[in-house]
C-alpha cells in the first residue's frame, strides 16, 4: 500500500519537476533577444602592395549587449549573389572590446568540394521581403551548374589526388576553329583530362586582379537570431608595386673578384617576379648587373653573388679599380612587371677581401635518416655545441647549479659533457641536462665556464684537442639573478654573429630553394621529404553535359640537361602523337620557308626554330622512351609517374653561413664518397632502435610459451596467496547471505584499454560464483563496446554453472558515456538496490573516490584492482580490499585455474626477476661511469 | 534572459546534486535521471555529425568511396546483438576493434618496462637515487607471485610495501587541493554567478 | 552509546557541513592569509620584473586557455598583466584559441581601468587570435621577425608602423615567453622557440597539470612556472608585495614574512580589489580545508584509538 | 565459425599490428591510416547499442511500475528532447542544443566532481585508520603532504614544505615506478594472452 502512494508521489514529482524544467527552458527561448540592428561602417579596401588578390574588410562590431558569437561574412562577383565565405568567433560574454573589427580575404580560401550542399541554398535568418533574403546564399553547392559559371570569376586552384589524375580522368580533345584576318583558319586542339567533382580533392579560389568583389555582413546572436544584413559594400582589387626590400648590403672582395649582396626580404612577398640589383657609374648611370627570376616553386632569396666579369658583361667599361666610384642598388619586380627600389639612395659597396668572410662550416654531410618510412634526409655539420638554460645558486653562494642543452649531430654524437669551473671540472656521464658544483664563487666577479666533449667513436676524425665552448656569466645584484654569456666573451661573440641557410633543389628545378634557417648553436636539420599525394592544376574548363571538370594534361619528368627544367609529358598516348606530329608539321612547314626565305637574318631565325623544334623531338630522357614505347597508357602513367616522384624527391643541398650584412660564404654542394649529389629518401624495413624491444619481446614470448608447455604437462605452479583475490568468493558468499545483489563495474574506459579486458576477465570468474550461487550480479557499463561483451560473459557464466534459466538480460546495462552522469547512475543502483558487494576492476579516473565513498556508507564490502596509479590511493582507503596494478592482472589467471593462463602469469614472473637481475647489472655498470648498457635502452 | 534562466536552473540542478550530501532523495533522484537521459541525448546527435558524417556518409556517399562499404557493412553487424539467435555475427565488428592490442604487446613493454628500465639505470651518486633504486627494486618484488613473502624475502618486499603507502599518501594529499578548488569553483558560481554574494 | 563509539559513528553529514561552511566563508568574508612565495614563481617575477621601463625589451603571454579553466587561470593572467602595467613593462599578448582572444580582451580592459596612462601599441599590444594552423610559423617566425610573423594586430594594424615595436625586432627582445593554458602548450613553445632561439619560456597550467611539467623546471627548460591557485595566489602576492610598493625584488625580503607582512600594510588601493586578491581568497579556503581534513583524520583515529583500548578491556574481563 | 573466425581475425590484425611496431616503411604507415580509416567508419555504429541498452532498462522499468519507475520517464524524456533539439536546430554554439549542454549537462557533471571535496573529507575521518604500520605510514605521508601544499605547513615549518618535494620525488616516484613496470608486463601480457587467443572472455559464449 504504503509502496503505492509511494509511486504515485514520485511520479507526480518527476513529472512536475520535468514540466517545470522544460517551461524554463521554453521560455528562455521564446524571449529572444532582439538582434535587428544591422552591422554599420563596413568598409572594403585594397591590400597594399599585395599581388592584387586581396582585400580587406573592417566594420564597428555590434554592442557587447547584443550578445553576438559570430561575424558572418558573404561575398560575391555581383551585388545581386553573395556566398557565405566564413565567419569570426565572438566570445558573447566578453563581446569585442576593439572598435573596429577585420576581416582579410587575400590568399587561397576553400570553395567547393564534394561535401559541400548540394543545391543552391538562400541563407535563413533574413526576413522575407528584406534584400538580404534575396541576394544571400550558403557556402558554393556542389551542384556544377552554379559553382562551373563561378570559377570564371576568380583564380583557381584545384588540387587532385595523383591517381584519380593519372589513371582515373576521362580525356576529351576541344577543338577551337577561328578564322583568322587572312581568312586562314586556325584550328587549335587541346587534350583535357575529366573528372567529378568527386575525384578532386577541393578547389581553393582567390579574388582575381582589377575586378570589383561586393561584400555585406550579419551578425548572430546567442540564439542564432541573425541580424539585418549590412549594406553590401564593393571593393576593387588592384596590383600594387611591391613592398620595398629591407636593410641592402653591397660587399666587394677584390681578391676573388665577385661582389656579394644580400637584402631582407619585405612582409609580403608572394607577388614577387625577380630582384635586379643596379650599379650606378660615376656618371650616376644605371646598369642592371644582376636579375634573378623568380623560381618555381617561389622561393625568397635574400643574398646573391655576383662576379665581376659577369658585371662587365652588362657593363663594358666596369672596371674593378674604381669600384668605390660606383654605387648600387636593388629593385623588387611583381609579375606587372612594376619595380620598386630598396634604398633612395645608392649606397656604394663595402671594398674588402675574403679575409672577411667567416669560416665555412666543416663536415657539411648530408644523409639518408635511418628507421624512416622514407620521407627524410639528415643535413648537419660542425662539432658539438652546448648552452646554458639556466644557472641557480645557493643563497651563500657556494653551490650552483648549472642546467645546459646539447646540439650535436649524427657525425659528432656526445658522449660525456665535461664542464670546468673555476678549477673544479664534473665529467657528465649521464646526459641529463644538469649539474651541481661546489665553488666558492664571489659573485661580484663575472665566471667562466668550459666545456668539452667526449664524443662516440663512430669512425670520424676525432674533435680537436682544443676544442671547447665558454661561457661567462656574472650576477646580476640588482635583479638578484645570473645572467648569461655576459659581458660578451669573444668566442661567443663571434659565434652568435653568423646563422646558416641551407639552400636545396632537386631533379625537377634548375634553382636553388631557400629551405630553411639555423640559427648559431644548432648543428642538425631533418629536411622533411614527404611523399607527394597530389597534383594543383589551375582553372578547369567544364562541360554540363557530362558534368565534368577538364584540366590541362601534363606531367614534370625532370629538369632534362638543364635545357628544359621541368620537362613535362602529355598524359595521353593519343595526345603524344599528336603533339610530335603537330611539330612535324610545324617543322616541315618552316623547312618550306627556309627555301623561300631570302634574307640571312631570317633564315638563321628559321633554321633556329627547326633545330629548336627537330632537337626537342629527338633528344628525349631515355625513361620518356622508353614510357613511350609501351602501348597501355596506365603502364606509359606508371613509368612516367615513378621517374617523376623519384626526381622531385632527390635533392642536393647546400649551405651558406652568412652574418645577414653580405659577409657570406657557401659550403660546395656535398658530394657522397661514391660522387653522386641529388640524395633520395630511402624507406627502411626494419627499425634498428626498436631491436632491444624486439628482444625483449622474444625472450617474454619464449617464457610464456615454456610455461605454458610446463603447464600443459601438468606441472604444479606455485602462486602465492593474494589477499583480495581470495576475499571474491566470501564477498561473494555474504551478498548471497543477505540476499542482496552484487554490483561489478568493469571500468570506465573502452576495450582499447587493458585493464578493462582484465575486469572482464574477472567478471566471468565472479558472474559465474554469482550463478552458482543464484545471486543477482548487476553491471553497470560505460563503454558501447563493452556493453557486448559484458553480456555475452555474464550469459555464458550462467551457462556455465548451469542455470540458464537465472540470466536476466537486463543485468548488464548501458548508463550513459558522460563520465559522471554514469558516477551518479552507478551510485544511485547503490543505494536503492542496497548492494551488498561492489567490485570495481579496471580502469578508473577522479571518479573512483565517489563511488566507494557511497558503498561504505551503504556498508557493502567492496574489492577494487585497478593500474590506474593516481586511483590506487582512494581506493585503498576506502575499500576493504584492492589489487593493486599487476595483481589485478594476476586475478584473471588466479581464479581461473586455467595451465594457459598460469602460465602466462608465471612467464611474467620470471620476466620480472630477469628485468631486476638486468636493472641491478645495468646500474652498477653506469654507477662505474660505463653506460653503454643502459644507452641500449629507450629514453622515451 | 536566456543566460538568467540558464544561471537558474544551473543553479536548481547544483542544488539537487549536493541534495544527494543530505540523503537520496526525489530531487537527487530527479537530477539523476535527467543527468543521465541529457547526457546520452547529447552523445547521439554529437556522434552523427562528428563522427557518423564526417568518416562514414560523406567518404562513402559524397566521395563515393565504395570500398568503404566493407566497414559499414561491419559497423552495421554490431546491431545483431538484438537478435538472440544470431547475437555470435556481433563479435565480427568487437573483433576488429580488438585488432589494436597486437600494438600492446610491442609498445607496452617499450614505453613502460624498457624505458622504466633505462631510467633506473641511473648512477647511484646520491642517497635519493639509491633511495629510489631499492623502492622500485622491492616493489617490483613485491609483485613477484611465484614465491610467498616470508623471512628476509618477505622482509625486503615489506620494504616495498612501505614505499607504495608513501607513494598513495602523497599523491592523496596532492589531489586534495585540486578537488576543493572544483568545490570552490561551484560555490563561487551558487554565490557569484547567481546570488551575487562575491563580486 | 560510549564517547568513543558515538565519535566512530559519527554521521558524515556533520563532516560535509564543517566542510562546507569551511569553504563558503573565506570566499564571502576573506582572512588575508600571507602565501609563502615558492622558488618556480620567484623566478617568474623576477624574470619579469628584470626589464622594468627598459623599450627595447618585452615579454610574450601565449593565452592558450578557454573559459572552462578561467577559475584557476585567470587570476596568473590578471597578476602578471598588472605587474607589467605597474612596473611599465612592455606586453605582447597572443592566443591560439578564439575563446582565448576572447580573454585577453577581458584581462586587459579590465586590468586597463586602473592604469589610465598606460596605452595600446605604446605600452603593449594585443596580437589577439591566431589560427591555430599559424601556431608553428608565427613561433618560428618571430625568431627572425615578430612584427613579420605576426603581420597584424588584432585590430589589424601593421605591426611593424607600432611605435611599440621600434626597439623590438625578435626574441632577442623578448625576456620571456609565458604559456598559459590548461594544457601542454607550454611544451611547443619550449621545443620549437627555445630549442631554435633559446628564448626563455615559463608556463601558467591547472594544478593537475603542475605535476607534469617538474621535470622540465628541474631541467631549466622552463625557467619558472604558475601551478594552479597556489601559483597565481604567491605572484598577486610578489606584485603587491614588490611592484606595487615600487620595489626591486628581493629573494630574501620575499621569504621573511616579518617584511612581507609590513610591506602588505603600505600598498595601495587599488591592489587591494577583489580582481586582484581571487587567488589568494581562493587559497584562504584551499588552506583551511586543508587543515580541516588533517584534523578530520586525527579525530577519526583517537575515536578510533579508544575503541580499540575498549574492546581490550572487554577481552581482560 | 562463431568462434574461430573472430579469433583469427584478432590474430591477424594483431600480427601486423606487432610488425607495424618494427617496420618503419611506408607500407606500414599506410597499414595504420587503413585501420584507422576503418575503426572510424565502424565506430559511431556501436551507439546504437548503448541507446537501445538505455532505452530498454528504462522501458522495462516503467512496464513493470518498479519502484521509482517515474524517474525513468524523466530520462527517457530528456534523451529523446536533447537528441530531438540537437537535430531539429543543429549543434553549432547558441543552438539549444549547446544551451542544454551549458546549463544541464556542465553543471550537473561539475557538481557532481566537486561532491569528491566532500568525500575526500568524510573518507579522511573514517576510513584513515592507523589499522597497521602501513596505513599508518600512508596517513602520515598524506598528512605532511596535504600541509606542504598550503601555507600553514610553511608557517609551522620551513622543513614541511621541503619534505613535501622530497617525499613527492623519492618515494612517491619509485612507487610509481615499480607499480608502472608490473602494469607495464601486465598489460603486455594480457596483450598477447588475447592475441594468441589465450583470453578469450571478450569473445563471451563458446557456441
Amino acid at each position: 500500500m504504503k509502496g503505492a502512494t509511494e509511486v504515485k508521489i514520485c511520479i507526480k514529482f518527476s513529472i512536475l519537476l520535468l514540466t517545470f524544467t522544460l517551461l524554463l527552458a521554453g521560455t528562455a527561448f521564446a524571449k529572444m533577444q532582439p538582434n535587428n540592428e544591422p552591422v554599420e561602417g563596413l568598409r572594403v579596401e585594397d591590400v597594399p602592395h599585395d599581388d592584387g588578390g586581396g582585400l580587406i574588410l573592417s566594420w564597428k562590431p555590434l554592442a557587447k549587449e547584443k550578445r553576438i558569437i559570430e561575424y558572418r561574412i558573404y561575398r560575391g562577383h555581383t551585388p545581386d549573389s553573395l556566398f557565405y565565405i566564413g565567419k569570426i568567433p565572438v566570445d558573447a560574454k566578453t563581446g569585442v572590446a576593439a572598435d573596429t573589427m577585420k576581416y582579410v580575404d587575400q590568399g587561397w580560401t576553400f570553395f567547393v568540394d564534394a561535401t559541400s550542399p548540394a543545391k543552391l541554398r538562400h541563407e535563413k535568418g533574413q526576413k522575407k521581403g528584406s534584400k538580404g533574403a534575396e541576394v544571400l546564399y550558403r557556402a558554393v553547392p556542389r551542384d556544377i551548374k552554379v559553382y562551373g559559371p563561378l570559377m570564371d570569376e576568380y583564380r583557381i586552384l584545384s588540387v587532385i589526388p595523383n591517381n584519380e589524375y593519372l589513371y582515373k580522368s576521362k580525356m576529351k580533345i576541344f577543338t577551337e576553329v577561328d578564322t583568322l584576318e587572312d581568312a586562314t583558319v586556325d584550328t587549335t586542339t587541346e587534350f583535357m583530362a575529366g573528372m567529378k567533382l568527386e575525384q578532386v580533392k577541393y578547389i581553393l579560389t582567390k579574388l582575381t586582379t582589377g575586378k570589383t568583389y561586393y561584400y555585406a555582413i550579419q551578425a548572430l546572436n546567442m540564439n542564432r537570431s541573425v541580424s539585418p544584413l549590412s549594406e553590401i559594400v564593393s571593393g576593387k582589387t588592384t596590383d600594387d608595386p611591391p613592398e620595398k626590400l629591407g636593410n641592402f648590403y653591397a660587399v666587394a672582395l677584390r681578391d676573388l673578384e665577385q661582389m656579394q649582396f644580400e637584402w631582407t626580404l619585405p612582409v609580403f612577398t608572394s607577388d614577387q617576379q625577380q630582384f635586379n640589383i643596379y650599379l650606378y657609374d660615376e656618371y650616376g648611370d644605371r646598369h642592371l648587373i644582376f636579375t634573378r627570376q623568380d623560381a618555381y616553386p617561389y622561393t625568397p632569396q635574400t643574398n646573391a653573388i655576383v662576379p665581376y666579369d659577369s658585371i662587365a658583361a652588362n657593363f663594358e667599361a666596369f672596371n674593378p679599380a674604381n669600384m668605390e666610384w660606383y654605387t648600387f642598388n636593388i629593385g623588387e619586380m611583381d609579375r606587372q612587371d612594376q619595380e620598386t627600389l630598396a634604398l633612395d639612395e645608392p649606397i656604394p659597396a663595402e671594398i674588402t677581401t675574403s679575409s672577411i668572410l667567416p669560416e665555412p662550416p666543416i663536415h657539411f654531410t648530408v644523409k639518408d635518416e635511418p628507421n624512416d618510412k622514407g620521407d627524410q634526409l639528415q643535413v648537419f655539420f660542425g662539432y658539438p655545441f652546448y648552452g646554458l638554460s639556466k644557472l641557480t645558486y645557493n643563497n651563500d653562494f657556494t653551490k650552483l647549479t648549472v642546467n645546459y642543452f646539447i646540439n650535436d649531430n649524427s657525425m659528432y654524437e656526445v658522449d660525456r659533457l665535461i664542464l670546468t669551473i673555476n678549477g673544479t671540472t664534473k665529467t657528465e656521464y649521464v646526459l641529463d641536462y644538469k649539474v651541481a658544483f661546489r665553488v666558492d664563487w664571489d659573485y661580484l666577479k663575472p665566471m667562466e665556464i668550459i666545456g668539452t666533449f667526449i664524443c662516440k667513436k663512430k669512425g670520424q676524425e676525432p674533435l680537436p684537442e682544443d676544442y671547447h665552448i665558454t661561457h661567462t656569466f656574472i650576477f646580476n645584484t640588482k635583479q638578484e639573478m645570473v645572467l648569461i654569456d655576459s659581458p660578451p666573451q669573444q668566442q661567443m661573440e663571434e659565434m652568435k654573429k653568423y646563422y646558416y641557410q641551407i639552400y636545396k633543389t632537386n631533379r625537377l628545378s634548375d634553382v636553388y630553394r631557400y629551405a630553411k634557417e639555423l640559427s648559431y648553436f644548432e648543428r642538425e636539420y631533418i629536411d622533411k621529404i614527404s611523399y607527394e599525394e597530389n597534383q594543383y592544376r589551375g582553372r578547369p574548363k567544364f562541360s554540363l553535359e557530362d558534368k565534368r571538370l577538364y584540366y590541362s594534361t601534363y606531367l614534370s619528368i625532370v629538369n632534362y640537361k638543364d635545357k628544359y627544367p621541368f620537362y613535362t609529358q602529355a598524359l595521353y598516348l593519343e595526345q603524344l602523337r599528336h603533339q610530335d606530329n603537330e611539330l612535324r608539321d610545324e617543322i616541315t612547314k618552316l623547312k618550306g620557308e627556309l627555301e623561300k626565305a631570302t634574307d640571312d637574318e631570317e633564315r638563321t631565325e628559321i633554321q633556329r626554330n627547326i633545330d629548336f623544334y627537330t632537337d626537342y623531338l629527338e633528344d628525349k630522357p631515355e625513361v620518356v622512351q622508353k614510357a613511350n614505347q609501351l602501348k597501355s597508357n596506365k603502364a606509359r602513367m606508371k613509368m612516367l609517374y615513378k621517374a617523376h616522384c623519384t626526381n622531385a624527391r632527390s635533392f642536393k643541398y647546400y649551405i651558406r653561413k652568412t652574418d645577414g650584412k653580405g659577409h657570406f660564404i657557401d659550403t660546395p654542394v656535398y658530394t657522397t664518397p661514391d660522387g653522386t649529389q641529388y640524395l633520395f629518401p630511402i624507406q627502411n624495413w626494419f627499425n634498428t632502435n626498436e631491436i632491444i624491444t624486439l628482444v625483449a619481446v622474444l625472450i617474454f614470448a619464449g617464457l610464456v610459451y615454456f610455461m605454458i608447455k610446463a603447464a600443459r604437462k601438468g606441472k604444479r605452479l606455485y602462486i602465492r596467496p593474494i589477499a583480495g583475490i581470495q576475499e571474491i568468493d566470501n564477498a561473494i558468499g555474504r551478498a548471497t547471505e543477505m540476499g542482496r545483489p552484487i554490483l561489478f563495474v568493469p571500468g570506465l574506459s573502452g576495450i582499447s584499454d587493458v585493464a578493462t579486458l582484465a575486469g572482464l576477465a574477472i567478471l566471468s570468474r565472479v558472474a559465474k560464483k554469482a550463478a552458482e550461487y543464484d545471486t543477482r550480479i548487476l553491471v553497470p557499463v560505460r563503454d558501447f563496446i563493452v556493453l557486448p561483451i559484458a553480456q555475452e560473459i555474464v550469459k555464458e557464466a550462467h551457462y556455465e554453472a548451469g542455470r540458464p534459466d537465472t540470466y536476466d538480460k537486463n543485468s548488464v546495462f548501458f548508463i550513459t558515456q558522460a563520465q559522471f552522469a554514469f558516477v551518479s547512475g552507478v551510485n544511485g543502483i547503490m543505494i536503492r538496490e542496497k548492494t551488498a558487494t561492489n567490485f570495481y576492476m579496471g580502469m578508473f579516473w577522479a571518479e573512483s573516490l565517489l563511488m566507494t565513498e557511497t558503498g561504505s556508507m551503504t556498508g557493502a564490502i567492496q574489492i577494487a584492482g585497478t593500474d590506474a596509479v593516481n586511483q590506487l590511493p582512494f581506493f585503498i582507503t576506502t575499500c576493504d580490499y584492492t589489487l593493486i596494478g599487476e595483481e589485478l592482472y594476476a586475478a584473471s589467471a588466479y581464479l581461473s585455474k586455467q595451465p594457459l593462463i598460469l602460465g602466462t602469469l608465471k612467464a611474467q614472473d620470471y620476466m620480472k626477476l630477469l628485468i631486476v637481475i638486468t636493472v641491478i647489472i645495468g646500474t652498477i655498470l653506469s654507477s662505474v661511469h660505463l653506460t653503454f648498457f643502459m644507452n641500449w635502452f629507450p629514453v622515451k | 534572459m536566456t543566460e538568467t534562466i540558464g544561471i537558474w536552473i544551473a543553479a536548481f540542478l547544483t542544488l539537487c546534486m549536493f541534495s544527494f550530501l543530505y540523503k537520496d532523495n526525489p530531487f537527487y533522484k530527479f537530477a539523476e535521471h535527467l543527468f543521465v537521459g541529457v547526457s546520452m541525448g547529447y552523445y547521439i546527435p554529437y556522434t552523427f555529425y562528428n563522427a557518423f558524417l564526417p568518416y562514414a556518409y560523406e567518404p562513402l556517399f559524397l566521395r563515393k568511396d565504395y570500398i568503404l562499404i566493407i566497414p559499414f557493412i561491419i559497423g552495421i553487424l554490431y546491431w545483431f546483438r538484438f537478435s538472440s539467435k544470431f547475437s555470435w555475427i556481433s563479435r565480427y565488428p568487437i573483433a576488429f576493434s580488438m585488432g589494436m592490442v597486437g600494438m600492446g604487446v610491442p609498445m607496452s613493454m617499450h614505453a613502460t618496462v624498457l624505458v622504466q628500465m633505462r631510467t633506473m639505470m641511473l648512477p647511484l651518486n646520491n642517497i635519493n637515487i639509491i633511495l629510489i633504486f631499492i623502492g622500485t627494486i622491492s616493489i617490483l618484488l613485491y609483485f613477484f607471485f611465484s614465491k610467498a613473502h616470508e623471512g628476509v624475502y618477505g622482509k625486503f618486499t615489506s620494504i616495498g610495501i612501505w614505499f607504495m603507502m608513501v607513494g598513495f599518501g602523497a599523491s592523496f594529499g596532492y589531489t586534495v587541493m585540486a578537488r576543493i578548488s572544483l568545490l570552490i569553483g561551484r560555490i563561487q558560481f551558487l554565490l557569484g554567478d547567481w546570488l551575487g554574494f562575491i563580486k | 552509546m560510549k564517547f568513543s563509539e558515538s565519535m566512530q559513528k559519527l554521521d558524515r553529514r556533520y563532516i560535509y557541513i564543517v566542510l562546507a561552511i569551511a569553504v563558503i566563508l573565506p570566499l564571502v568574508f576573506p582572512i588575508g592569509f600571507k602565501t609563502y612565495s615558492t622558488t618556480p614563481v620567484e623566478d617568474l617575477y623576477r624574470h619579469i620584473d628584470a626589464i622594468a621601463g627598459r623599450d627595447d625589451m618585452a615579454i610574450i603571454m601565449d593565452f592558450t586557455h578557454d573559459p572552462g579553466v578561467m577559475p584557476e587561470l585567470y587570476p596568473m593572467d590578471l597578476a602578471i598583466l598588472r605587474h607589467c602595467f605597474e612596473r611599465n613593462i612592455k606586453v605582447f599578448t597572443i592566443s591560439f584559441l578564439p575563446q582565448g582572444a576572447a580573454i585577453i580582451q577581458l584581462a586587459l580592459s579590465e586590468v586597463k581601468e586602473d592604469y589610465p596612462d598606460i596605452e595600446a601599441n605604446i605600452d603593449y599590444c594585443n596580437f589577439g587570435f591566431k589560427p591555430w594552423g599559424l601556431k608553428l610559423p608565427i613561433m618560428l617566425g618571430m625568431g627572425d621577425d615578430i612584427a613579420k610573423a605576426v603581420e597584424t594586430n588584432s585590430e589589424g594594424l601593421k605591426l611593424e608602423n607600432l611605435p611599440i615595436m621600434q626597439d623590438i625586432k625578435n626574441y632577442d627582445n623578448i625576456q620571456v615567453v609565458v604559456e598559459i593554458s590548461g594544457s601542454s602548450m607550454g611544451q611547443f613553445w619550449v621545443t620549437y622557440a627555445r630549442a631554435k632561439f633559446g628564448v626563455d619560456v615559463a608556463v601558467g597550467l591547472t594544478a593537475v597539470m603542475a605535476a607534469d611539467v617538474y621535470p622540465l623546471l628541474q631541467t631549466g627548460q622552463f625557467i619558472g612556472s604558475l601551478g594552479g591557485l597556489k601559483g597565481a595566489a604567491e605572484y598577486e602576492q610578489l606584485v603587491d608585495i614588490f611592484a606595487m610598493n615600487g620595489q626591486e625584488f628581493s629573494k630574501k625580503k620575499a621569504r621573511n614574512m616579518k617584511w612581507v607582512e609590513q610591506a602588505y600594510k603600505n600598498i595601495p588601493e587599488k591592489a587591494r580589489l577583489y580582481k586582484y586578491n581571487k587567488a589568494r581568497i581562493g587559497m584562504d579556503a584551499q588552506a583551511i580545508v586543508h587543515v580541516l581534513i588533517i584534523l578530520f583524520i586525527i579525530l577519526g583515529n583517537i575515536g578510533y584509538f579508544l575503541e580499540q583500548r575498549e574492546q581490550k578491556k572487554k577481552y581482560m574481563k | 565459425m562463431k568462434r574461430q573466425i573472430p579469433m583469427m581475425i584478432v590474430l591477424i590484425l594483431g600480427l601486423l599490428f606487432v610488425a607495424h611496431v618494427f617496420i618503419p616503411s611506408k607500407l606500414s604507415a599506410d597499414y595504420l591510416d587503413w585501420f584507422m580509416k576503418w575503426t572510424k567508419v565502424i565506430g559511431p555504429f556501436a551507439i546504437v547499442l548503448g541507446v537501445f541498452s538505455l532505452v530498454l532498462v528504462h522501458y522495462n522499468k516503467i512496464k513493470r511500475k518498479a519502484p521509482n519507475w517515474g524517474y525513468s520517464i524523466v530520462t527517457l524524456a530528456a534523451l529523446v528532447i536533447t537528441t530531438a533539439v540537437g537535430f531539429i536546430w543543429g549543434i553549432q554554439e547558441g543552438t539549444p542544443y549547446m544551451w542544454i549542454f551549458k546549463n544541464f549537462n556542465v553543471p550537473l557533471g561539475a557538481t557532481m566532481f566537486s561532491l569528491l571535496a566532500f568525500y575526500i573529507a568524510s573518507a579522511a575521518y573514517k576510513a584513515f585508520r592507523a589499522r597497521s604500520i602501513e596505513a599508518t605510514v600512508l596517513l602520515v605521508a598524506a598528512i605532511i603532504v596535504m600541509l606542504g601544499r598550503v601555507s600553514i605547513g610553511q608557517a609551522i615549518t620551513h622543513w614541511i614544505p621541503d619534505i613535501t618535494e622530497w617525499i613527492l620525488n623519492v618515494p612517491n616516484l619509485a612507487a610509481k615506478r615499480g607499480i608502472a613496470l608490473g602494469v607495464g608486463l601486465g598489460m603486455t601480457a594480457t596483450s598477447l594472452k588475447i592475441m594468441l587467443g589465450i583470453e578469450r572472455s571478450y569473445l563471451g559464449g563458446k557456441d
